[in-house]
């Protein structure tokens, strides 16, 4: 994203060019999906009380199932995988109402389905910036939670891998359900029943890969599985979202 | 007859799968008939009173 | 002038069971300014929103400089401004920060620019200000800077003198004056009076 | 020429034909379908010999399949009828679309029922985490968050679209989520008993099944063409055809 810093002199020199007969020269799709990156973490950072609350609610669900099955470390173990991919799959879920909500209610959807760039890419650029909110500090959280649950440290750097990958996903795929869902007054339910089930791939196969890194084994085949679905997710989900927030502004 | 109703011991469960099934089959048919009617009872009511579209 | 630089053909729109745009049709030249008006609930800004290409009319099509402009919205986008009554900007961020990403997201923009833009609309004194500690004017004040600094053929304007006061108004008037004055197109949706500044080639009235 | 060969595609656009050949095809599709299902019922229940290994139990099949089929037919006739829709904007092929998925829905749960009626003897219990019965299960939330999204739009248009845009999402999705399924089941237990389509099934045994396959595609075909009609009458409540057909 660094390569697109051009120099200011060639803004500069293209505005001068503006007239009334054509556009003024747009902004490279790049720039301005930067541009959308650099306002949200802004935001984000200027209002932190959001960006902890999916976090506590990890940490939370984690907490509960010692208290609910049993606080044997070997019983704990067996369920970690599990515990930790229902927690992230919930936390995701919970920080997804944020996603576009917002802007939604601001009219600054209107403006970038108006700006004349890509829409994908714009909303691309807002689920880079959730993930990178929300998703990346749940994985780099995450090998706290399994130590908790009487994880080795052996498994902490796969663990962090997996949960990457895995989040990307999430992001990518919840960022359609909550385009969708745009416009409605109370749709956290229903967010859920749209999300959860197209979200089950990415459960199953986190969760898999996270019980062979636990158990010290390669956990390369699930992995793969995952990375494919990150992949598919990166090129097809934005593409969804764009289409569903234009329709929530017909 | 009655070696037919029990099927070879499985009565209670092949015919609550058939009742089940066929229920599933005439409720298809009662909601879609309904839905019609309520749609065109609808219709008629609109045009019985000219409302402000048309 | 053979071409209008904008032109609506017969626009109809439901809402659900109502029937918002009943035929909407119009040409509008380079340099013109179009007001529409109507009751609250006429669907001033329906047709604002359909001629933008937000909404789709079920019947009817709105060309730019004579081609159907769903044949390449990206373009089309690009040479026009739509301004909603509501500001696009974020109560957390300052509002000079607002309108960098907000415009640069469509144009590039130089700092020096941005902040003659601010000038110009009387924001130098609060432009570092949070948007959340200005009053609906200010923010309305900072829409205009938007608007002055986006040099597009077209604007669509959906009331621009609400919540301004008398000088606020003589600003919306001037940017009018001369968006028509370089040969731009103007469709402007209010109820009140345009300001003196601005003569409306044609007036639209829509009926609720 | 081009243009000719698509006039039918036009014809099935325009809400008043569409209604109208609706009309005039139910019963053409109706009767064969209650033929075709109450003979594939007869000969699934009385005709076909019994199963060498589940004796008279297998007869679930003749139930349960088709509606497990119908699930994912009906589920892929709403997504082909949704991409239409999003595409051309055809308001006939949202109607369509949402006219299915009560269908695809109740198909389903009677494909999860009949699935736990069969399970219980088999496996000796009523719910097993079956490859199949989960895929089915996950189908039936697929089903329920489209009707959800649709329920939670005022506008009908719009309810249209987000809900089509959803249906098409879950087609791309349903085989992968059938995929992962299956893959996750193939490590935690062995092969399931129930399996289908085995080719050493008898003939006597198989030509009940396909019978009510088809009769099922008709009743399918049946529901759909009289709730299309409701949709329709719906979706163009100001048109001036609706007097004209109903005065008629």
């Amino acid at each position: 994203m660094s390569i697109t810093g051009t120099p200011a002199g060639v803004g500069a020199a293209l505005t001068t060019r503006a007239s009334c007969d054509e556009a003024a020269p747009s902004a490279p799709a790049l720039r301005a999906a930067r541009l959308t990156l650099a306002r949200d973490l802004t935001l984000a950072f200027r209002k932190r009380g959001q960006l902890i609350q999916p976090l506590a609610f990890f940490a939370l669900v984690t907490m509960l199932f010692p208290l609910a099955v049993s606080p044997e470390l070997a019983r704990l173990r067996a369920v970690a995988p599990g515990v930790l991919w229902v927690a992230a799959l919930l936390a995701s879920l919970l920080a997804l109402e944020f996603l576009f909500r917002d802007d939604a209610y601001d009219g600054t959807l209107e403006q970038y389905a108006l700006s004349g760039q890509s829409l994908t890419w714009l909303l691309f650029a807002k689920t880079v910036a959730h993930w990178l909110l929300t998703g990346l500090p749940l994985a780099l959280m995450a090998p706290f939670a399994a130590m908790s649950l009487g994880v080795s440290a052996a498994a902490v750097p796969g663990i962090i891998l997996v949960m990457i990958v895995g989040t990307i996903a999430l992001s990518l795929i919840g960022a359609i359900g909550a385009a969708l869902t745009l416009g409605m007054k109370r749709s956290g339910a229903l967010l859920a029943l749209l999300t959860l089930p197209i979200s089950l791939p990415v459960l199953i196969y986190g969760a898999r890969a996270t019980e062979l890194a636990i158990a010290g084994s390669s956990f390369i085949a699930p992995l793969e599985l995952l990375a494919a679905l990150a992949v598919l997710a990166v090129t097809l989900a934005p593409l969804a979202a764009a289409a569903a927030v234009r329709i929530s502004l017909e | 007859m009655s070696t037919f109703l029990d099927m070879g011991g499985y009565a209670a469960f092949i015919w609550p799968a058939y009742l089940v099934t066929l229920g599933v089959l005439v409720l298809n048919i009662v909601w879609a008939r309904g839905s019609l009617a309520r749609a065109l009872q609808a219709a008629r009511r609109r045009l019985a009173s000219p409302g402000e579209d048309s | 002038m053979s071409v209008n630089h904008l032109e609506a053909e017969n626009l109809q729109l439901w809402r659900g069971d109502r029937h918002v745009l009943k035929g909407v049709a119009f040409g509008l030249g380079r340099g013109e300014c179009l007001q529409v008006t109507g009751a609250n609930g006429a669907g001033k800004t329906t047709l604002l929103r359909t001629l933008c290409g937000l909404m789709v009319p079920e019947e009817g099509r709105v060309l730019c400089e004579g081609r159907d402009v769903r044949a390449d919205l990206p373009a089309f986008h690009s040479s026009l401004m739509y301004l909603g009554h509501e500001a696009p900007l974020k109560a957390d961020l300052t509002a000079r920060e607002n309108l960098y990403y907000w415009i640069g997201v469509r144009r590039r923009i130089a700092m020096a620019g941005l902040d003659a833009a601010l000038a110009r609309v009387g924001a130098a004194a609060w432009c570092e200000r949070l948007v959340r500690t200005l009053s609906a004017g200010q923010k309305r004040r900072v829409a205009l800077a938007g608007l002055a600094l986006m040099f597009a053929p077209l604007w669509l304007l959906d009331e621009p003198t609400t919540n301004l006061d008398a000088e606020g108004q003589q600003v919306v008037g001037a940017l009018m004056a001369e968006q028509l004055a370089r040969g731009g197109a103007i469709v402007v949706a209010t109820h009140q009076q345009l300001p003196a500044a601005v003569h409306a080639a044609r007036i639209l009235e829509l009926a609720p | 020429m081009a243009a000719m060969r698509w006039t039918w595609f036009h014809r099935l656009a325009s809400p008043p034909y569409l209604y109208a050949l609706a009309a005039r095809l139910t019963p053409w599709v109706a009767w064969p379908a209650a033929l075709l299902i109450v003979g594939g019922l007869y000969a699934g229940l009385v005709l076909a010999p019994p199963d060498y290994q589940q004796g008279e139990g297998f007869r679930i099949i003749y139930v349960h399949v088709p509606s497990a089929w119908m699930s994912l037919m009906v589920y892929v006739t709403m997504g082909v009828a949704a991409a239409v829709g999003l595409i051309w904007r055809m308001k006939v092929a949202h109607a369509v679309a949402a006219s299915c998925a009560p269908i695809g829905a109740s198909f389903t749960v009677a494909a999860l029922v009949t699935g736990s009626l069969w399970g219980k003897p088999m496996w000796g219990t009523w719910w097993e985490w079956d490859p199949r019965l989960t895929s089915e299960l996950i189908l039936l939330f697929l089903y329920l968050g489209f009707m959800g999204l649709r329920a939670g739009f005022d506008d009908t248009q719009r309810a249209d679209r987000a809900g089509a845009l959803l249906a098409v999402v879950g087609m791309v999705n349903v085989p992968i989520i059938h995929y992962s399924v299956i893959w996750w089941n193939s490590l935690h237990q062995a092969p399931s008993v129930m399996r289908f389509g085995k080719p050493t099934m008898p003939a006597a045994m198989l030509a009940p099944l396909l019978v009510l396959l088809l009769g099922f595609s008709l009743f399918f075909a049946a529901v759909l063409l009289v709730r299309v009609r409701a949709e329709i009458l719906q979706r163009e409540r100001a048109a001036r055809w609706i007097g004209e057909t109903l005065r008629a």
